[in-house]
């Protein structure tokens, strides 16, 4: 059975080939994610190295010699391959914050006292040490910095949950409406859902605000959502329709003659049913909610949502882009878990798209 | 229940209102929970916040038992967020840090609270004349100058080598340093002065700068200085001495520290946070000087109470303490070097680093020309900004002469953005 | 039977319903979205004190940067979309092949479109500039010498066309994966047939792809690309984000410079509300121009 | 258990689709009626209107003597198996069933009961725990009947339940359900289009085409004194086979003349014909009704086109000039194409119509 | 046209599923095959081997004896009608039928021609310019049809195209594709699970079932010549009664006893049993072979349980014990539920099965 092992080999190869061709894809499509992640590690040094370092350091090689106002503090260096003066200073505590903030390493004072009266004891004009990198110091400076990073999370957790809510409560009926009756004025009804995206947002966000802040809803969670539901609606009502689209009618009508109100049967039937399609779109709405902060910091005050209070945090941070990219990542890991956990749903949201 | 306790501090109106309650409110209001809320478009960078938070304000917080909410916010959004707090009474924020270019917004809307009574009456300390005339409007005082900025030159050790001969970094000249920018250039292949351009609209300053160090005024754009001024930025232009993305360099912290760009005269606190991430590298100077002295552009930003404040007597003793000399400079020095615009904080300096930096701008703040923002004066100051940017964009950056008949375009483009 | 009977209230509800169920988001849009609309329309057609002029189209039409902003944007759309299309199809035909691990595969795909914009800004500045990642990268690959570097925002020349390319490179990154779930979608409720009859009678993959699956996809085409056309035209964020204002203007940009950046002019207001009004209107025709021509509304008539 | 009329009623889609014109019903208690006819003919709207899916244009719904035109479904006390069984899928079986009665406030165990009653009745009693995804056609089908039943409904009401089946498992629900019926009672109405199921189940069968009733009766009756020319061309595989003759008269006998065959009537089918005056007419001939005969005793001979066996019979299709005819015949002798046959019709089952009104002649 | 070959075709889903197990069958040039076998047995998998859709595990496919098991569907000279149809909608009728066309390369006039010819074929001329979603059901399969001849094929294959047409259309369209096959004489593999669609139009039928060839033959020999129960039960509508029977003799007669009757078989019966050394089998009658016979003939007595008219006859059901018997009998008499009837089997149709292989006995 030659050709048998041949047919074998050819498929196994031709697998190998597409598998590769994916990685690459994935590769090609990710790597500036990696590099951002990456880069949300690297210590400020050597976020602003060139060429960048791939990986961050694990480990820290410094040497510690004398210098013009008190000690020589130099730094290995991956890229050029040798030690780097980088302070000159007789002041520890400042040397401390130096390695903390520049050199993305935890030493303590203590520590250094250590070092410096080995570099006084010996005869050698230098010595070396090495210690640990602390990989997630931008992520602790990030948090350490926010201000009620817990609380400003929860309450955008709150909140995007809120406008999933509201966008899909009431773009839901419409979507209902468009895809189970037929009524005067439907295409043109639903056509100017759309206008509602097609008039440029930015240039009514400010407005939009302050009709909230009229109705009492300034720095309230409920206040935001109400905003950002105004965008998301327009195209929830397209994908909800599309939802509903693909749930057969007469599922909706068996439980009516079982017995079952419109209503109920609603409830009970076409719901349910939806569900998978509407959660894969809550993630549309969640992203827009998540990640909104024009409206949020004019809105709130003493309840920032969490995109505010990155803002705020990332705001100043040239000079830190490792603290940008943390900050960055931070705010992304919400967003791309609640992604992961809808991804199976995703092809159930536009069930039967039709223009 | 904090949250139910701020918002009825807050809005004593409705406290008064609400006769239900008002027990409750006697009861549940521990003074430690009133709330000041601080909200500064300055100490941005996370460093200076941190700093910020656990040296300036806890120490206030623990004396007076009040928690001070700091945020962070750019003053278009500052703006913006008062315009809603004003409009619908709804006034939740206590004090405002605000640029000086923006304060004439501030108080042209009657955002904010005259504090002239208050300083008047603190006789310990004095603001620099230099600051308080930008922070003033009819000699009433709504702003309390803070972080102020002038310019520092600041150069990667790279491009001592290139320096010319005989040139004292101390004292340099705007020519020379436009010689030495050339040199780096013919030197290294390409040139290697930053400067903050196009994007965050920042040339104006720093050709401010330039042309008062010729005798021009600020914004002149063709006077005699100010042309003297541009013919520098002209000679830097045409030996390619910027750095090729000059274009997209919203602050020059990011390409200095890459080393994209060796050379940039720069706002005294930035140039120290750039200086600090590695002493052994940079060099930091005052910036050049022209016949006239140091012309330095002085960034100041100030703080303001909201009109309608509910917090407004502790919103008071909070500013007399930021303004206190020793605080001010304590402030100064742990965020990057600004200069404490107070002059009794002056003697608060020591000789580390960092009052090294400060010094050097103290030095230009002393010695050399500076002016303040006069953003008031004028319609739009965004506007203003434009015109000089369209000049540097279409004569500098392409190399092309700088001709009177173009400057002279841009003055009438300027002119004609005053009130 | 000419006897009229008196229309029962169940019937009277029964044709309500539908009007009832979208009655909520015409209220919520009449409270939050059309005040703010129709001020903006009366700003674009007064002057500053108030009274009716078509000045403000004038002072747009005369901008110098309105003409640049309407060929950017011009070309963004239709560059973009197409890439974008392409691109998404491409993703979603590939996903639709349901091969070991494509789910994993999809979600991978996804993340562009969940990073926040600190995330992304972060990502290209840091990538674009010249000391920054991609040359980095390209320089261990070898593909830089070294001291070569890549200007990609544009170093000292200003070349329009290479921005754009940029821009439409690094906004189909992000919007790629949005596009191919509704592609997927629609490719999912394809009939396998359909594609198998078309092998059978003599196509290859091309062929079957060009002229049985895109056709019958064309409905879910119409919904993805109408969407995006939408959002395409009101691209300028990422533009701001990597090169300020004015250097590629665009219309939508133009708008946020007139709020944002030079909000005091006498003018700013009504140029802002000009530009606002013209795009909508330029997106809306472009909308209804692609529907018609994409043959929407002839099935519609005919369903 | 009830019976259920229906007058007058009409229903019309926008103002010109007329999908049910004016027709009058009654189903007695406990009856199953068939409604049959071709695609569109508006089965499904009918009964849609009866279950209240459907607002009524006109005409009214009783259900044991109350009117019901207005009220809801859930009002109605109708049940229903739709066509593609309707069944819930993210419930299971058991779910599936006791909706139904959760909604009547039923208690549990009765609930559970009854559950398990009418799954033994309609064997899926292993299923109940199962979500419909995990079962075939044939145990969907199932479901949705136990379902139905469930309910004891007034009114028992199937939209081509079958249709969806292979033709094997089509044959034996058919068995089945008419079984249930036989045990439950209820009475029944029960759309086709498939005219062999509706003769084989049906108490009495509807005929309805372009949305009016164009006759009722027993399966026998519709078969064998078919009301018009469709009727007699819907009913019976293969259909009625349609001769256009010539009424002659030779003496006392009456002739039908074709350009095939010249076929002299019994006095009895002579007699049927009395009083119609028009010289021309249709005559139909069931395929079962033309038999082989030989040389002597045949009208006409012609070849086999096709022969179709069917295990217990064959079905022999010849050409009249365009017209395909087909017979049934026994199973043996096995035909083969091109053999030369011998025909006969049985008298007593020919069937006139008149070709104008389609109508037939002296029922 | 060409013959169709299979060898030893296996068709493995995953690791576990044999979908199609080791097969080999030869079609000859223009016969009209027939796969037969319920639901899952493997026919569609098969068809799909052979179009080219879906891999080979292992084994060969020759068609025109040019082995085709590696390469794609269109270098494979074949047709197909699917299921479905899969008519594509957003094509006329007439660029459906082209389509095939231009991918030949072939000149438009020359496209025009055939178009016309097929459609002329299927009538379905005045329908070419419409798009799929304006045909009925048949005028979509009769253009699947058309589309699948216009390509002149060697081999011609049909997935069931008829299971989603109304009964009624689904027997006339029988014959249409009958007639079509006749004319056009393409070798054609044609896969259905309605027994009685194999029966009425095969030249041969194979019967799958579990993947597994079962029995090939002419409709007359699966029909009378079942090979096992599974085909004597698969075969045949209503399908072959069974019974468990146990095998006595007295003196020289062979007696088959069943605790209803005791039948003595013919000679020619009893030498098929000869050899057969077990003392029980399984009895198989078909429907039609159950005879309504008088008091004295009978072999056994019932009473009628359900009566299912057809018109040109009627089926019977009884119950024996547990088990249902359906038996046909002439339209005439009308049976009523509840009478009793006496019975008798033809001894020449009987047929004999091992309870243990379920393998004919004597075959
Ligand atoms: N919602 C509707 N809107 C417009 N016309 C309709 C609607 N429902 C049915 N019709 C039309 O009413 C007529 C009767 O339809 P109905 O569904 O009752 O037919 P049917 O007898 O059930 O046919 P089938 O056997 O195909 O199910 C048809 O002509 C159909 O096109
Ligand atoms: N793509 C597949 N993956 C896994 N199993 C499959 C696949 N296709 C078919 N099968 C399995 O192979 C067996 C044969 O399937 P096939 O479709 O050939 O049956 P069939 O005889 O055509 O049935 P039907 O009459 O229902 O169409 C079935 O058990 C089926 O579940
Ligand atoms: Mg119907
Ligand atoms: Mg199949």
């Amino acid at each position: 059975m030659k050709s048998k092992t041949n047919k074998k080999v050819i498929k196994a190869a031709k697998e190998t080939v597409f598998y590769l061709f994916l990685t690459t894809l994935i590769a090609g499509m990710l790597l500036p994610v990696y590099f951002i992640i990456s880069l949300s590690f690297l210590s400020t040094r050597e976020a602003y190295q060139y060429p960048l370092p791939l990986v961050p350091a694990i480990k820290t090689d410094m040497e510690l010699g004398y210098g013009e106002r008190g000690y020589l503090l130099s730094v290995w260096d991956r890229i050029d391959k040798e030690y780097q003066t980088v302070l000159d200073t007789a002041d520890l505590e400042k040397m401390e914050y130096y390695i903390k903030s520049q050199l993305g390493t935890k030493i303590t004072e203590e520590e250094l006292l250590i070092e410096t009266s080995r570099l006084e004891n010996s005869d050698e004009e230098s010595i070396f040490f090495t210690k640990p990198r602390a990989l997630l110091n931008n992520y602790d400076t990030f948090f350490t910095v926010t201000r009620d990073a817990v609380p400003a999370l929860i309450r955008s957790l709150q909140i995007a949950g809120l406008t999933i809510l509201i966008s899909l409560s009431i773009g839901g009926l419409a979507g209902y409406a468009f895809a189970r009756y037929i009524f005067r004025g439907k295409d043109t009804l639903r056509f100017s859902v759309l206008f509602v995206r097609m008039f440029p947002g930015v240039a009514i966000a400010l407005p939009m605000v302050f009709i909230l802040a009229e109705a009492n809803l300034y720095d309230e969670p409920l206040g935001l959502s109400l905003i950002y539901s105004v965008g998301a609606i327009g195209l929830t009502i397209w994908i909800t329709a599309s939802i509903f689209m693909g749930i057969p009618v007469s599922l909706e009508e068996a439980a009516q003659v079982f017995g079952a109100s419109k209503f109920q049967a609603f409830m009970k039937v076409t719901l349910p049913l939806a569900l998978p399609g509407l959660a894969a779109s809550a993630m549309y709405i969640f992203l827009g909610a998540w990640n909104e902060t024009v409206a949020a910091i004019i809105l709130t005050q003493f309840k920032p949502t969490f995109s505010v209070v990155v803002y705020q945090t990332l705001l100043g941070a040239s000079g830190q882009v490792n603290l940008a990219a943390a900050g960055g990542i931070s705010m992304a890991i919400p967003a791309i878990f609640f992604t992961f956990f809808l991804r199976k749903y995703i092809n159930r949201m536009w069930g039967g798209v039709k223009v | 229940q904090p949250e139910v306790v701020t918002k009825e501090v807050e809005v004593p109106v409705e406290v008064v209102k609400e006769v239900e309650i008002p027990v409750e409110v006697e009861v549940e209001v521990p003074v430690a929970s009133k709330t000041l809320v601080f909200s500064s478009r300055l100490f941005s960078p996370p460093q200076e916040q941190e700093f910020f938070i656990t040296e300036i304000i806890k120490p206030f917080e623990d004396e007076h038992g009040v928690t001070v909410n700091f945020q962070i916010i750019d003053d278009q959004t500052l703006l913006d967020r008062a315009d809603i707090q004003q409009s619908t009474d709804h006034v939740t924020t206590d004090i405002v840090v605000a640029h000086n270019s923006r304060m004439a917004e501030w108080i042209d809307a009657g955002w904010v609270e005259d504090l002239t009574d208050h300083v008047e009456s603190w006789d310990d300390r004095h603001f620099s004349e230099a600051f308080v005339q930008n922070t003033n409007k009819d000699d009433k005082q709504y702003f309390l100058p803070v972080g102020a900025d002038v310019y520092l030159l600041l150069a990667n050790n790279k491009a001592l080598p290139y320096l010319p001969e005989g040139v004292d970094l101390d004292s340099i000249t705007w020519e020379e340093y436009a010689d030495w920018a050339v040199a780096v250039a013919e030197g290294e292949g390409e040139g290697k002065v930053c400067i903050t351009g196009i994007p965050s609209k920042s040339w104006v300053y720093m050709f401010g700068g330039t042309a008062l160090s010729f005798g021009a005024g600020f914004p002149d754009a063709n006077s005699a200085g100010a042309m003297d001024a541009w013919k520098v930025w002209e000679t830097i232009g045409k030996g390619n001495g910027f750095v090729p993305t000059v274009l997209n360099v919203d602050s020059c912290v990011d390409p200095m520290m890459r080393e994209e760009s060796w050379l940039t005269v720069f706002h005294n606190a930035r140039a120290g946070q750039v200086f600090a991430s590695n002493e052994t590298e940079f060099t930091l100077a005052p910036a050049p000087t022209g016949p006239t002295g140091t012309g330095s552009i002085a960034g100041v930003s100030g703080y303001a109470i909201m009109k309608d404040s509910a917090n407004y007597d502790l919103a008071v003793s909070f500013l007399e303490y930021l303004t206190r000399p020793e605080i001010q400079v304590k402030l100064a020095k742990g965020t990057g070097g600004f200069i404490p615009p107070v002059q009794e904080a002056i003697d608060y300096l020591g000789d580390e680093a960092i009052d090294e930096v400060i010094n050097k701008a103290v030095l230009v703040l002393e010695n050399g020309v500076v002016s303040g923002v006069p953003g008031g004066d004028y319609e739009d100051w965004g506007a203003v900004k434009a015109c000089f940017d369209d000049v540097f964009a279409d004569t500098i950056l392409t190399g092309a002469d700088v001709t009177q008949d173009r400057l002279d375009e841009a003055q009438t483009c300027i002119d004609d953005l005053l009130k | 039977m000419a006897t009229t009977k008196p229309k029962s209230l169940r019937k009277i509800w029964g044709q309500a319903t539908p009007y009832l169920l979208i009655l909520p988001v015409v209220i919520y849009y009449a409270i939050f979205w059309v005040r703010p609309v129709i001020a903006v329309i009366i700003g674009s057609f007064t002057d500053a004190s108030g009274i009716f002029t078509l000045q403000n189209f004038v002072m747009v039409f005369n901008d110098e940067s309105f003409f640049p902003a309407l060929y950017n944007t011009a070309i963004i759309v239709i560059v973009s979309v197409t890439i974008e299309f392409i691109g998404a199809l491409f993703l979603a035909l590939l996903i639709n092949r349901k091969f070991w691990g494509s789910s994993i595969f999809l979600f991978l795909m996804l993340i562009p479109m969940a990073l926040p914009a600190v995330a992304t800004g972060a990502m290209w500045m840091t990538g674009l500039t010249a000391h920054g990642w991609i040359n980095s990268l390209l320089y261990y690959l070898g593909f830089l010498a070294e001291g070569e570097k890549i200007y990609w925002l544009g170093g000292l020349q200003q070349n329009q066309l290479k921005l754009l390319a940029l821009v439409i490179i690094l906004d189909a990154w992000q919007v790629i994966p949005s596009m191919m779930i509704i592609l997927l979608a629609g490719l999912q409720n394809l009939s396998e047939e359909a594609k198998e009859a078309g092998y059978v009678f003599g196509g290859n993959f091309i062929t079957v792809l060009r002229k049985i699956t895109i056709p019958i996809l064309q409905p879910t085409i119409q919904t993805a690309v109408i969407l995006r056309l939408i959002s395409a035209i009101q691209i300028w964020l990422i533009i701001v984000l990597l090169l300020g204002f004015g250097r590629l203007p665009v219309l939508v940009e133009r708008i946020v410079y007139y709020h944002e950046e030079v909000p005091g002019l006498d003018i700013s207001y009504q140029m802002a509300a000009g530009y606002t009004i013209i795009v909508s209107v330029i997106v809306s025709l472009t909308a209804l121009l692609y529907l018609r021509v994409s043959g929407a509304f002839k099935k519609e008539e005919t369903v | 258990m009830a019976t259920l009329e229906i007058k007058n009623l009409t229903k019309k889609f926008g103002r010109k689709i007329i999908a049910v014109d004016n027709i009058s019903l009654e189903v007695h208690d406990g009856e199953f009626l068939v409604l049959l006819g071709p695609s569109g003919c508006g089965k499904t709207t009918t009964m849609r209107m009866i279950a209240g899916l459907e607002e009524v244009t006109d005409g009214t719904i009783l259900i044991g003597d109350v009117d019901v035109t207005e009220l809801p479904p859930r009002k109605r006390n109708v049940s229903m198996v739709f066509q593609n069984y309707a069944i819930w899928p993210h419930m299971t079986v058991y779910e599936n069933i006791s909706y139904a009665l959760k909604l009547k406030h039923m208690g549990k165990s009765e609930i559970d009961q009854v559950v398990h009653d009418v799954a033994r009745m309609t064997k899926i009693s292993e299923l109940l725990e199962r979500l419909p995804t995990q079962l075939s056609g044939g145990q969907q089908q199932r479901v949705a009947v136990a379902r139905a039943i469930a309910v004891s409904p007034k009114v028992f009401l199937m939209d081509e339940p079958l249709s969806n089946l292979d033709a094997k498992l089509r044959v034996s629900m058919r068995t089945e359900l008419k079984t249930i019926h036989a045990s439950a009672k209820a009475t029944t109405v029960f759309v086709t289009h498939d005219q062999s199921e509706a003769m084989s189940i049906a108490d009495r069968i509807v005929i309805m085409q372009g949305g009016k009733i164009v006759q009722i009766g027993s399966p026998e009756e519709v078969y064998e004194k078919s009301a018009d020319l469709f009727v007699a061309d819907f009913i019976g595989t293969p259909p009625t086979n349609f001769f256009d003759v010539e009424l002659k008269k030779t003496g006392e006998t009456l002739h039908l003349v074709h350009p095939h065959f010249d076929l002299s009537l019994s006095p009895k089918n002579a007699a049927l014909l009395q009083g119609y005056d028009k010289d021309r007419l249709v005559l139909g001939v069931r395929p079962e009704n033309i038999l082989l005969a030989n040389e002597q005793a045949k009208i006409m001979s012609t070849t086999v086109l096709v022969v179709e066996p069917q295990g217990s019979h064959q079905v022999i299709a010849f050409k009249l000039d365009e017209n395909i005819i087909k017979m049934v015949a026994p199973a043996q002798p096995k035909m083969k194409t091109g053999t030369t046959i011998h025909l006969n019709f049985k008298q007593e089952a020919l069937r006139f119509f008149d070709p104008d009104s389609t109508l037939a002649i002296g029922n």
